[in-house]
């Protein structure tokens, strides 16, 4: 499997049936085809029930997720506006959110709408972070060999201490009171490998688990 | 009671420089394209543009923004519109970016005779910045305030000649938000129906808010 | 006409057609059978359009207004929520509200929710006279002899400077920056008899002209 | 994805003493009676009841204060039921009373991720009394802070097995508020229907609030 599914479907395992998950561009996007049956998506211009891309007559304008792709809407949606979409987020009615991430702190804080100097713009990713129960976050444990999990972040904020989970494509962390807890590698990682390509000093987890590769 | 269908020239004569207007839809979709042509023949400059987001580059909302008529943006989300990028760099628009679902309160407050909300949304961010901090039984909360303009622009999926209106999937998004956030609201919609086609339950945005339709 | 329809009937000459106006209970809410054709009523607890009151199969509890009193929707009637109800009053979308008056004050300050040590709740009055861009307030002169029109209310208030328009069984009272103004009064009664049935000094229109009786 | 029907027993079972039981309705329609019942079968007492109003005397909402089960009321009026406002005048239940707009606010702020509104109403009279004064570019204000409860009652029209709602006519008035307001909503509806009966445009309280749903 290639890397983005790979931890496309890594995110989805935190997914149970009933839960109402919202999920961001790129990789996130993926996990819709790992969930478990009974999973519902959100999408923040107003729908519960996202099903899969639509095709020829089902597209139609009236079913665009945040993103503009054209969908098809599951049998028990329901539409809302937009103070309503996020209503629903803020008051702690998602049971996840999957979004990408420029940079994570040991804090959980996380950075992923903006380089500094270069701001188009947080879209619902702000209200997303505060309010879904879960917030998990996909991206490569590196950029070009720099450490994308910091001591502090240097970009600015999506939101402080809210990050929960971070699946890469090695490894999957937890953000603990503790601190960040190595959980899961790929067969063949060792932790102290794992250890080299983050900045802030890892616990790992008496139980640590070989991810799927 | 009188009928709220109005002609095209009627509505161009709304729109004045420097005005803000308030527009729904959301990357394209459910965005109001006939009344954003009544504002392009205005010839309405140094507008305020009050929305999600500025479309793609002149594409729907965007063409606002092509023409040379917006010198401010307020929204949730620029990256789509090259062009605003671009004029926002060069320091040609100014920008300013609330959290989605911030904008879409501040919308409803400006709507609802409400002066702001409070919320956690952007605490510990940029988007603090210039904001109220308010603690509620010593938690604190961001104070977002209220925002309006001059004239709203709604797309809806049917209306009837009172302004009773209905959206249908996601092209409903920020519209039924646009249509209480402005003095005047403008609508135009998919479909016009007759008085009472509209179930009174399956209404979405009662017709007190509405002001003009836009006739066909 | 009684005395009641006659206060009705005034106030709601101030109506016109497009309006919508909410009505209070008693004399009020006699106001809609003297509206002019096109105006709509709101009923706070959830609904524009409020018609006739309804008989035989047609009184269903799912039409009720705020008095519950069983009523016929009209045609264009629109439903929504509590919180959309008074967006539309605080917001300045009715045209005018009429309620009942125990006092007020010569800045247009009303008292009409409760009477000191009997508070049992202000309802929506609190919004309607904070947010209908005309508050029109129907009462009798004098309560027992007393005056109700006073320079300061003593009861709770139910808002501050928010009247416009004070009708009753003898005259018509504007509140106006210069003070309480003298519109109209029955035909046979003067001035003098108003003014010594008010506690502040009204300025007598130059127009005043003469109340339907 | 599983039906959110529950028997009368397993609702019984969520009141326990001293919680805030959030109910729909207003003056005895739209009131959610069989979920009533289930409170009143609870033995649940020392409630605290946050809703427009009580009912009249042992109807509706009022046979919660007639079986003596409340200690406290917050709603905006109490005056239709006699026994409440007896019990409010001899010490036995404490009323906290809200304007309407201001209780439909904070109820939904409450169920919203909101700290509170700003509004003007209520300036100048009792009901500013023990809130904060906060001044937005110099205008005034009353700050309005959210309510919430442990249990919702709502009372709707039809329900499907995920929780989506319809309401009818005025019988909609707070229900959609309180559906939002509690940490558990519990749903009770005259017509349940299957998955995708109500149409995704047609729904008013989405499924997502909703915790229970009472079976016939």
């Amino acid at each position: 499997m290639d890397i983005r599914h790979r931890m496309a479907k890594r995110a989805a395992a935190y997914f149970a049936a009933g839960d109402i998950v919202n999920l961001g561009i790129g990789v996130p996007s993926l996990c819709n085809n790992y969930a478990p049956p009974g999973v519902m998506f959100h999408t923040e211009n107003g729908l519960i029930g996202v099903g899969p891309l639509a095709e020829g007559l089902q597209r139609v304008e009236s079913f665009s997720n945040a993103n503009g792709m054209r969908f098809v809407p599951m049998p028990g949606a329901s539409v809302f506006d937009s103070a309503e979409s996020f209503a629903i987020v803020r008051s702690g009615r998602l049971a996840a959110t999957v979004l990408g991430g420029l940079q994570v702190s040991e804090k959980g804080d996380l950075a992923n709408w903006a380089r500094p100097g270069k701001m188009v713009g947080m879209g619902g990713a702000m209200d997303l972070v505060n309010g879904a129960r879960k917030v998990i976050v996909t991206m490569e444990l590196t950029a070009k060999g720099a450490p994308k999990i910091l001591k502090a972040c240097t970009y600015p904020l999506t939101g402080a201490a809210c990050v929960d989970h971070i699946v890469t494509e090695q490894c999957v962390i937890d953000v603990t009171p503790e601190g960040l807890v190595l959980r899961e590698v790929l067969d063949g990682v060792t932790p102290e490998e794992i250890q080299r390509q983050v900045e802030p000093t890892l616990v790992v987890a008496d139980d640590l688990a070989i991810m799927a590769a | 009671m009188s009928s709220k269908l109005r002609t095209k020239d009627e509505i161009v004569a709304l729109f004045a420089d420097g005005q803000t207007i308030v527009v729904g839809g959301f990357a394209n979709h459910g965005v109001p394209d006939a009344l954003i042509d009544c504002v392009l023949d205005s010839g309405a400059r140094h507008l305020t543009l009050l929305s999600n987001d500025t479309g793609d580059a002149d594409l729907t909302i965007g063409r606002l923004v092509h023409a040379g008529r917006v010198d401010k943006v307020v929204a949730s989300h620029i990256g789509m519109n090259t062009e605003t990028v671009a004029l926002v760099a060069s320091g040609k628009i100014e920008v300013t970016l609330v959290p989605q679902g911030s904008l879409a309160e501040r919308m409803r407050c400006g709507g609802a005779g409400l002066g702001g909300v409070l919320t956690k949304t952007g605490l510990g961010t940029v988007a603090e910045k210039g904001k109220t901090i308010v603690e509620v039984d010593g938690e604190r909360w961001l104070l977002e305030p209220a925002l309006r303009g001059d004239v709203g622009l709604v797309r809806a999926r049917s209306a009837d000649p009172i302004g009773n209106l209905t959206y249908r999937g996601t092209c409903r998004n920020f519209n039924p938000l646009v249509a209480r956030a402005a003095a005047v609201t403008v609508v135009e919609a998919d479909m016009l129906v007759e008085l009472d086609e509209i179930e009174g339950d399956s209404v979405v945005t009662p017709g007190v808010y509405v002001d003009m339709i836009l006739a066909k």
